[in-house]
């Protein structure tokens, strides 16, 4: 059993031009203590995906299909009071631009101690305690706590956005982009803090990015996603180093490695589809390098490339 | 393909010498009656570099460090407040409004948003056409219609006259950066600052841009100031590298010792933790502690004295010079 | 090839923009209510005299005062006789023009003054925008009383004063934009190719608070006609000219309100809630489908 | 900047707003046609050597920049000068009906603040819904409707039609009450309508900017943070929206004092309460400059000090403004 | 409905007045209202007072005799009088009061004194007067006695100009105890009156910002009269026929007049010169249909007017008979016609050197009556080819561009005092650029005035006061279009001795100051 396991999850968002097919038949697997990365450029869905776990969509979203369950328990049928119980204590999210993911007029240690006291329903002291601990624990002097959030930098707020995250040790923390518009270093210094948290609470974790080293350096397992759907998934060695699917190669390969050659690689001709109105059969088709017949015609199956590592691509078939 | 230094050595088309850019802190009136000493944000606080025609220049560092303030400097988009900017020989600085509407036309610019950095409300054509609408450079239309068509296919967008009635928002975010390096290519420049042209695109887009940029460096002999905060992508098309901290070059050099031998000490955090596509023991990361401080309370001595990992009593007191220590490869730190 | 950008293609932009602009405004039901609103009332103004007869709005001595609406009159007359259709299509027309001029006035100062404050800063902005504090505290009412009074009731000045005093709003709005557009790249890639500041503020900062402007002109011609009505009502109106405000403003001082005469009543003040109500719809669905994004914070 | 400095330079400022206003109120009613001392006298039998002799004691025989400067060392011992009509200090004119239009404003200011939030937030919370399109429609109309007019129909309907309400003034004129209930209920008989009136014209304003504000917050990344954390809708709303969306209330409500002032003029002369938009009605139609002049600098004055206040406390609640 | 809660009835009897003008003050300088006026009245006495048939009738001075040059008046005081306050009225109180004003040009007050050469007090209860020459008006000195003990305090300037007067002493039957700004006067019976104390307990006037408040509130019975009712709400009550409720169309000295700016000074004058041209001036009036006028404009309340003084005051009044310019249109088209005025292409004649005959006509934005009449007269010009365009402007206005002539014509009106000397005055060249707002000039009107003063013999000074009156009308400066009335309501059901002074006249706001009403009025027994 796993500790998350997503079927067929398809949600779309309704415009007045029609709907937008965000994200279609997603499915992932979370074990415990793993940590997911899920990949793709911007708009590919990711944080449609992400959102769609706890229902925590936009009023336009409709989630049209899908099961999602945490340690085999379905909760796509759960109704809101019971989903406020689940957010947090056991699916905790860090967005991406803790600035305005905070309240800018309350304290942050106020906003911490509201989940605690919510969830763990602590009296008040205990919980300033507890958040004192946690801020210990994200490496910002706990005498902070009273201050708001503009006095903070960006590394530190999103230090503390962690530091929410973690407060009621949940099962599972989704970073959507935790570290996206972070400098190089601070970037580094927030993914090893997540990285010793992970180990230290026995957090499943799925995170969200566009930057593959960001998968490449701290997660198990990766999953690209490309215009909705996911294109390939499998452990992240085996994905990099031998990449299934034509999207996660060109990927791959326009990635700038300075332990290797100096050498610009061609771009991926094109532009995303869009998702109003996306491609019949493979949503990469337009801008593959190596079509074959059924590539516009027919949605391609996910084929297992090797164990545990899956592709779904017309040419994989063909092998 | 590859990419070796270039450059001429002997041709050099911008030489900065002690650049100084400083801001007067953001006060209200009656703080500054009241403080006699106005605060100053030392943006930029002495650079010295040069570039040679043809050749890329990559300038990087932290957020904050004031890279984009150096190229508005050299621009004189912002007024230096100390230090000379030669172009082609001439005293930018000295330049009078005359000379200084031709130097614009040599000297261009490409900023970072595609998206903000177009007017939304200005087609392709006008975008394009503009500098040559300003300066009067066509005798007539056709001329500008010619040198706009021209432009755009340098700058790798076929059928351009296709494009001329569309608005930014109308096209793709390769295109849009295109279209920005278009209307920087339709004066013909010498050079061109780019200031982090790629951050905005995603993965698969930045490579085509980044070719174009070098293929007119090859084509034109355009000289570039990259600016960047992404030292693998400065690594990948620049000739030469300079590190800024806090207002400073701490390291210049070709872009292959100052990836592969870093010698100041904040260089070797940098490169340290260049993301690669594999696992990192954290024990190689040399993570450096806390953010860039504020350019207003700038360290004495070493400016990177408190966050470096081999700071020595002497790094508090004493500002390291910028010196050559290797042919080619300068550094400012006491222990090189 | 088209053999030039600058002329028949022009026009093919325009119908592009148009046809964009409108496609995106039809979807906005406030807008097409207002936009009808005032469609209805436009024609009223040009059209209702011919489909009124607008003569029956004379003192004749003949028919009978204060009557209740009946067949030939269908809203009844006032004190004197006279129909009150036939004033209130005749009031159309001022009560358009008002608000039109106004506005328009209101926004020329507005703009101007906005984006030179915003664009040029230092102490030019400090000094316009220390000017337009003080026109956007000094109580409005009482100063537009004040100046009508000192300039006289007739419409040409009314129509001056409140364009006078109705800027100030707009100069801040329009200021905060420039604000924002000036640090746009696209302004400092302008200043890079080496464009003056008259180029930067008519080729790139107007175009883009053009939108504001004109979401803003419609709500300021709302007010507009809401102001003349008030100063009409408390006797600064041009008693020579029939308004909608001068209907209310005989009526109520002719004793209609303790006479019951709600027919006299009513008609003007609804045709100015009406009319008033469909440019702010337009307003509002114009600042919707122009400034989507555009966040009204203040300070 | 810290506190006293902040404060210093609004105040700073907010004094040369004042001064500014001095300006214009001085030239704009020394260009008021007619001349002041006939005005005063009201008759024209009056001999060339006495008009001369209250030009000069009026100080009217000076030179412009003279008579400003008389009048600004005036203004500093509070004297505004002396009132044509009622030859009374302008100051004790003024103070006279400041009660009547307090209790006015205050009432229908309070309520309507009140009310136009709480509204707002039903209509932001049902977004959307029936509840909400009606709400905003409701709330157009308050909006775009005439101030007077709203106070005509209202007479006419409780006062003519039904005459359950009194028609004009604040109270019996000259009424001599025997308790004090009885004087009481008198006076909030006299004060339903007018404040009923004011508030309905000031509630619609009130409420769009309430809804629209919060939407605004709605809409932000940090109440997707607070949902994710598991709060309660009611929580949701009281703890991270409305501190939030309150925020520009406080300088929209500052800001609307110019626009109350006019509706207070407009409300006085319908239903003939005697405050102070009275006493500017009937200045102006008289044209006591003196009292208008002073009624202007007063009313101005309390605006912007009222905006001060709302800077003030704007910096109070909101951690983020670092002025 | 409910009845709206009224204030619990206490045992006095309150006599309640509705105005809609705003009390401006309590100092008698000041006063320029009818409100104000009739405050003063009550509060102080003069010197006489009028009968019916509007003759001197004694006041505070008991009787009163002249010698043979008219010019050494005696006046016999009321013994016993005091003041408000408690102190004795003597002598010495009107000759203060006098001097006071003649010496200090006080406001209205001033013509009356002004040619008192020596006042004596001859002792507590007998003044006399010595005057520089006969004055016909004599003794009707309608200047409101003021106590010497309080005003001689007084600096005079400062009563002149901001004396506010708070708590006024007078002799009056009524004595001002609260007055609260723009709201309402409440006065007092006074105890000890001389001529006995009133009626009722006090008098309160109540200050509207509307007539037609005022008039649902005398409906309501919130008041006992209303006055200054509008026309229209006039017409209503009469209609609604409440037994409780008297209506007044009352006779009244007053009048309404279209003023031409006749200024011959070219330079100066910034009036259209074409109004020189009499014949204009004669063919506007033919053109001017004054029953229209009255019935539209002024709602039917009012009689056609023709010379200065009304037919009110029918001792003086001059009736020009058969001279009388009625309305005639083809008349004034024809004398049009022959004074060369031909008609142009657009309908509007043009002088013999191509000058439209196209004016200004101002009306006064205060009042909607003139208003509305400006526009009938408008319209009945246009018939006979003179184009008019209208503004109307505050009367406040209007009073300053009188005196600059920078005007063609406008509409105001006069209320005449009871000796026509005053009104007459407002014709004379001494006038100009003050009263005489239309720049009439004519030297053989001027003496007549000067001789209808100084004339003792009633009956000659009427045909002195006839012919000046039939020479204005030969030269009209004005056109007077309607003699208008003073329109009031009362109720009944309260008091009772109404008093009408004279017979046709109006009940309180009576011409020159008869008081009677409130010195008369009784509680009704219920
Ligand atoms: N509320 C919405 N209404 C309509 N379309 C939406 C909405 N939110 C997102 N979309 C569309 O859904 C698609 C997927 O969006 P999503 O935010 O999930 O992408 P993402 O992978 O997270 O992108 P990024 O890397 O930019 O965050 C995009 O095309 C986006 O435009
Ligand atoms: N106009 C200005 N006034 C005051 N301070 C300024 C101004 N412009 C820049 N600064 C300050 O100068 C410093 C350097 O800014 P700069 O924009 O050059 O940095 P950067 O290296 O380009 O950073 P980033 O990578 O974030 O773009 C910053 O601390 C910035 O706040
Ligand atoms: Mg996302
Ligand atoms: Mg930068």
């Amino acid at each position: 059993m796993s500790l998350l396991e997503v079927e067929n999850l398809t949600t779309y968002y309704k415009l007045k031009e029609g709907y937008v097919r965000a994200c279609e038949n997603v499915n992932l697997k979370l074990e415990k203590g793993e940590a997911l990365g899920l990949v793709g450029e911007s708009a590919s869905g990711k944080t449609t995906a992400a959102l769609s776990l706890v229902k925590l969509l936009p009023d336009n979203a409709e989630v049209r299909a899908g099961k999602i369950s945490i340690e085999g328990r379905d909760i796509s049928r759960a109704m809101e009071d019971e989903l406020r119980r689940i957010r947090w204590k056991e699916i905790a999210i860090i967005f991406q631009g803790a600035m305005n993911a905070l309240n800018p007029v309350r304290r942050v240690g106020d906003q911490i101690v509201e989940a605690l006291r919510i969830h763990e329903k602590m009296p008040e002291k205990e919980a300033c305690l507890r958040t004192a601990e946690l801020f210990e624990q994200v490496e910002i002097d706990p005498d902070r706590v009273r201050e708001y959030p503009h006095e903070f930098s960006g590394g530190m707020r999103q230090r503390v956005m962690i530091a929410m995250a973690v407060a009621c040790n949940p099962k599972i923390v989704i970073g959507d982009e935790p570290t996206t518009a972070l400098d190089v270093m601070v970037q580094a210094q927030v993914l090893q803090l997540l990285e010793k948290l992970r180990r230290e609470l026995q957090m499943g974790m799925i995170l969200i990015t566009h930057d593959l080293s960001v998968v490449g350096e701290t997660c198990d397992r990766v999953a690209v996603m490309y215009a909705g759907r996911i294109v390939e998934t499998g452990p992240t060695e085996k994905v990099f180093e031998n990449p299934a699917h034509p999207y996660t190669r060109a990927l791959i390969a326009a990635f700038p490695n300075i332990e290797g050659k100096r050498y610009l690689a061609q771009s991926i001709p094109g532009n995303p589809p869009n998702l109003l109105n996306p491609p019949a059969g493979c949503r990469f088709h337009e801008r593959c390098s190596q079509i074959i017949g059924p590539c516009s015609e027919k949605d391609p199956t996910a084929v297992e490339v090797s164990t545990g590592h899956m592709a779904s691509c017309h040419l994989l078939g063909r092998l | 393909m590859d990419i070796n230094n270039r450059g001429d050595e002997q041709l050099e088309l911008l030489k900065v010498s002690n650049l100084e850019v400083h801001f007067a802190a953001r006060q209200g009136f009656l703080s500054s009656l009241l403080n006699k000493q106005p605060k100053q944000v030392r943006a930029v606080d002495g650079l010295d570099f040069s570039i040679r025609k043809g050749e890329i220049l990559c300038l990087a560092g932290e957020s904050g460090s004031g890279k984009t303030t150096t190229g508005k400097a050299i621009l004189r988009l912002v007024e230096p407040t100390g230090g000379e900017v030669c172009f082609k020989g001439e005293d930018v600085i000295a330049f009078n409004r005359q000379r200084l509407r031709r130097f614009r036309q040599e000297a261009q610019i490409i900023f970072q948003d595609p998206y903000e950095s177009l007017n939304p409300r200005q087609t392709v054509f006008s975008t394009v056409a503009e500098p040559l609408e300003v300066n009067r450079i066509c005798k007539n239309n056709e001329q500008i219609e010619e040198r706009v068509i021209e432009a755009l296919t340098d700058a790798g967008l076929s059928n351009p006259q296709e494009l001329f009635l569309r608005y930014p928002h109308e096209l793709s975010g390769g295109q849009r950066q295109r279209l920005a390096i278009a209307g920087a290519l339709v004066v013909k420049p010498d050079f061109i600052m780019a200031d982090e042209p790629v951050s905005m695109l995603d993965l698969s887009i930045r490579a085509g841009i980044l070719k174009l940029m070098v293929d007119l460096r090859d084509q034109k002999g355009i000289s570039y100031l990259f600016i960047t905060h992404d030292l693998s992508l400065a690594w990948l098309v620049s000739d030469r590298i300079a590190i800024m901290y806090l207002g400073k070059i701490v390291e210049l050099g070709s872009a292959d010792t100052v990836i592969r031998q870093p010698l100041h000490p904040y260089t070797r955090a940098l490169v340290s933790v260049i993301p690669v596509l594999k696992r990192v023991m954290p024990s190689d990361k040399k993570l450096l502690q806390g953010e860039t401080p504020d350019p207003v309370n700038i360290p004495t001595g070493c400016r990177f004295h408190p966050r470096c990992p081999e700071a020595q009593s002497r790094c508090r007191e004493e500002e390291p010079l910028y010196r050559e220590v290797m042919p080619g490869h300068y550094g400012a730190c006491h222990f090189i | 090839m088209p053999s030039s950008v600058y002329s028949k293609d022009n026009l093919r932009l325009l119908k592009k923009n148009l046809r964009s602009f409108w496609d995106i405004y039809r979807q906005n039901t406030m807008g097409l209510i207002g936009l009808c609103i005032l469609c209805f009332f436009t024609l009223l103004a040009f059209l209702g005299p011919r489909l009124v007869d607008v003569t029956t709005y004379v003192v004749d001595g003949v028919t009978q005062t204060m009557h209740p609406p009946v067949s030939g009159y269908w809203l009844g007359t006032d004190n004197l006789g006279r129909d009150i259709l036939a004033g209130v299509v005749i009031g159309t027309q001022v009560s358009l023009l008002v608000g039109v001029a106004a506005a328009t006035i209101s926004m020329t100062i507005g703009t101007v003054i906005g984006i030179v404050a915003g664009f040029y800063g230092k102490l030019a902005d400090k000094l316009l925008m220390r000017f337009t504090d003080v026109f956007l505290v000094i109580p409005w009412l009482p100063l537009v009383l004040a100046m009508a009074a000192l300039l006289g009731p007739s419409l040409g000045n009314i129509i001056f004063v409140i364009g006078i005093t109705s800027w100030a709003g707009t100069a801040r709005i329009i200021r905060s934009q420039t604000l924002s557009v000036k640090e746009r790249p696209y302004v400092e890639r302008a200043r890079a190719i080496g464009s003056s500041g008259t180029h930067i503020m008519l080729r790139h900062i107007l175009p883009n608070v053009f939108p504001l402007i004109y979401a803003n002109t419609i709500l300021v011609a709302a007010i507009a006609i809401l102001s003349e009505t008030t100063l009409s009502f408390l006797g600064m109106g041009d008693p020579t000219r029939i308004s909608w405000g001068m209907m209310l403003h005989y009526a109520y001082e002719m004793g209609a309100v303790i006479s019951r005469a709600w027919w006299w009543l009513l008609p003007p003040g609804i045709c100015v809630v009406l009319v008033v109500l469909g440019f702010t719809f337009i307003g509002f669905a114009l600042d919707e489908v122009l400034n989507p994004k555009l966040r009204r914070r203040d300070r | 900047m810290n506190m006293r400095l902040y404060l210093l330079s609004k105040f700073s400022q907010a004094v040369v707003t004042i001064f500014i206003v001095l300006i214009i109120n001085f030239f704009l009613f020394r260009v008021m046609p007619g001349d002041p001392v006939r005005v005063l006298i009201r008759s024209p039998r009056i001999s060339a050597e006495t008009l001369a002799r209250l030009r000069e004691r009026f100080g009217l025989d000076e030179s412009l920049l003279t008579q400003f400067w008389v009048y600004l060392r005036d203004l500093f011992t509070l004297d505004l000068g002396s009132s044509f009509n009622y030859r009374q200090p302008v100051l004790d004119v003024i103070l006279e009906r400041v009660p009547a239009t307090l209790l006015l404003v205050g009432t229908a200011t309070l309520l309507s603040i009140v009310l136009g939030i709480s509204l707002g937030v039903l209509l932001a919370w049902k977004r959307g819904t029936r509840i909400d399109v009606g709400g905003l429609a409701l709330s157009l109309i308050l909006y775009a409707m005439p101030t007077f007019w709203v106070g005509i129909i209202m007479l006419m309907v409780f006062a003519v039609y039904w005459n359950i309400f009194p028609l004009w003034g604040m109270g019996v004129p000259g009424a001599i009450y025997q308790t004090f209930w009885a004087e009481l209920l008198s006076r909030l008989h006299h004060l339903f309508l007018p404040v009923l009136t004011f508030t309905l014209i000031l509630v619609g304003e009130y409420a769009l900017i309430m809804r629209s504000s919060l939407l605004e917050v709605l809409h932000e990344d940090y109440m997707l943070t607070a949902r994710a954390k598991g709060v309660s809708a009611t929580e949701l709303l009281r703890r991270h929206a409305l501190p939030n969306a309150l925020l520009p209330m406080v300088t929209l409500i500052a800001i609307n004092l110019g626009f109350i002032i006019g509706g207070a003029i407009q409300i006085e002369t319908v239903f003939s309460w005697p405050g102070l938009g009275r006493l500017m009605f009937s200045a102006l139609t008289d044209r006591d400059y003196p009292v208008l002049q002073g009624l202007f600098l007063f009313i101005t004055i309390c605006v912007i000090l009222a905006n001060l206040g709302a800077d003030i406390i704007y910096r109070y609640i909101d951690p983020r403004v670092k002025a | 409905g409910c009845p709206a809660p009224v204030a619990v009835e206490d045992e006095r009897h309150t006599l309640r007045v509705g105005a809609v003008d705003e009390l401006e003050g309590l100092n008698p300088h000041l006063v320029w209202s009818m409100l104000g006026y009739e405050v003063m009245l009550l509060n102080y006495n003069m010197l006489i007072t009028w009968d019916e048939e509007l003759n001197p009738a004694p006041a505070l001075a008991k009787s009163w005799s002249v010698d043979e040059e008219g010019t050494l008046w005696t006046f016999n005081l009321e013994e016993g009088v005091l003041w408000h306050d408690g102190t004795p009225f003597t002598a010495e109180d009107v000759k203060f009061t006098f001097e006071y004003i003649r010496d200090n040009e006080l406001g209205y007050f001033l013509d009356p004194v002004a040619g008192m050469e020596e006042i004596t007090a001859v002792d507590e209860h007998t003044l006399t007067i010595k005057t520089d020459q006969p004055l016909a008006w004599m003794p009707g000195i309608i200047v409101p006695i003021l106590p010497k003990h309080i005003w001689a305090e007084i600096d005079p300037e400062y009563a002149g100009t901001d004396f506010a007067n708070e708590n006024p002493v007078g002799t009056g039957p009524f004595q001002v105890v609260e007055f609260v700004r723009g709201q309402y006067v409440r006065l007092e019976a006074n105890e000890n009156y001389f001529r006995g104390a009133p009626g009722i307990d006090e008098v309160i006037f109540i200050q509207f910002a509307n007539a037609d408040l005022m008039v649902e509130a005398l409906k309501k019975g919130d008041i006992d009269v209303a006055v200054e009712v509008p026309g229209a709400s006039l017409k209503a009550l009469e209609e609604a026929a409440d037994p409780n409720i008297v209506t007044l169309d009352a006779d009244s000295p007053s009048f309404s007049q279209l003023g031409f700016n006749v200024w011959v000074d070219d330079a100066e004058s910034e009036g259209n010169p074409l109004l020189l041209d009499r014949n204009i001036r004669v063919a506007i009036e033919h053109a001017m249909n004054r029953q229209e006028i009255i019935a539209v404009a002024h709602d039917g309340f009012g009689t056609p007017g023709s010379t200065l003084i009304p037919p009110f005051h029918d001792f003086w009044h001059f009736n020009p008979g058969a001279e009388l310019r009625a309305y005639d249109p083809a008349k004034a088209a024809e004398i049009l016609e022959g004074a060369g005025y031909t008609l142009g292409n657009d309908g509007i004649r043009v002088s013999p050197a191509g000058e439209p005959l196209s004016f200004d006509l101002i009306a006064r934005s205060e009042s909607v009556e003139s208003q509305q009449a400006a526009t009938l007269i408008k319209d009945m010009l246009a018939e006979v080819g003179i184009e008019i365009t209208v503004t109307v402007i505050d009367e406040g206005t209007l009073t300053d561009r009188l005196p600059e002539g920078d005007f063609d014509m406008f509409l105001w009106g006069w209320f005449t005092e009871v000796d026509p000397t005053s009104i007459l005055r407002v014709k004379t060249t001494a006038e100009l650029m003050s009263w005489n707002e239309t720049f009439y000039s004519n030297p053989v009107y001027d003496e007549l005035h000067l001789r209808q003063q100084r004339t003792m013999d009633r009956e000659e000074r009427q045909q002195l006061v006839h012919e000046m009156q039939r020479i204005i009308y030969e030269d009209v400066p004005y056109i007077i279009y309607s003699n208008d009335p003073e329109l009031m309501a009362y109720r009944t059901d309260r008091f009772e001795g109404w008093v009408r002074n004279p017979p046709g006249g109006p009940v309180i706001y009576q011409v020159s100051g008869s008081i009677r009403t409130y010195e008369e009025l009784r509680p009704l027994e219920r």
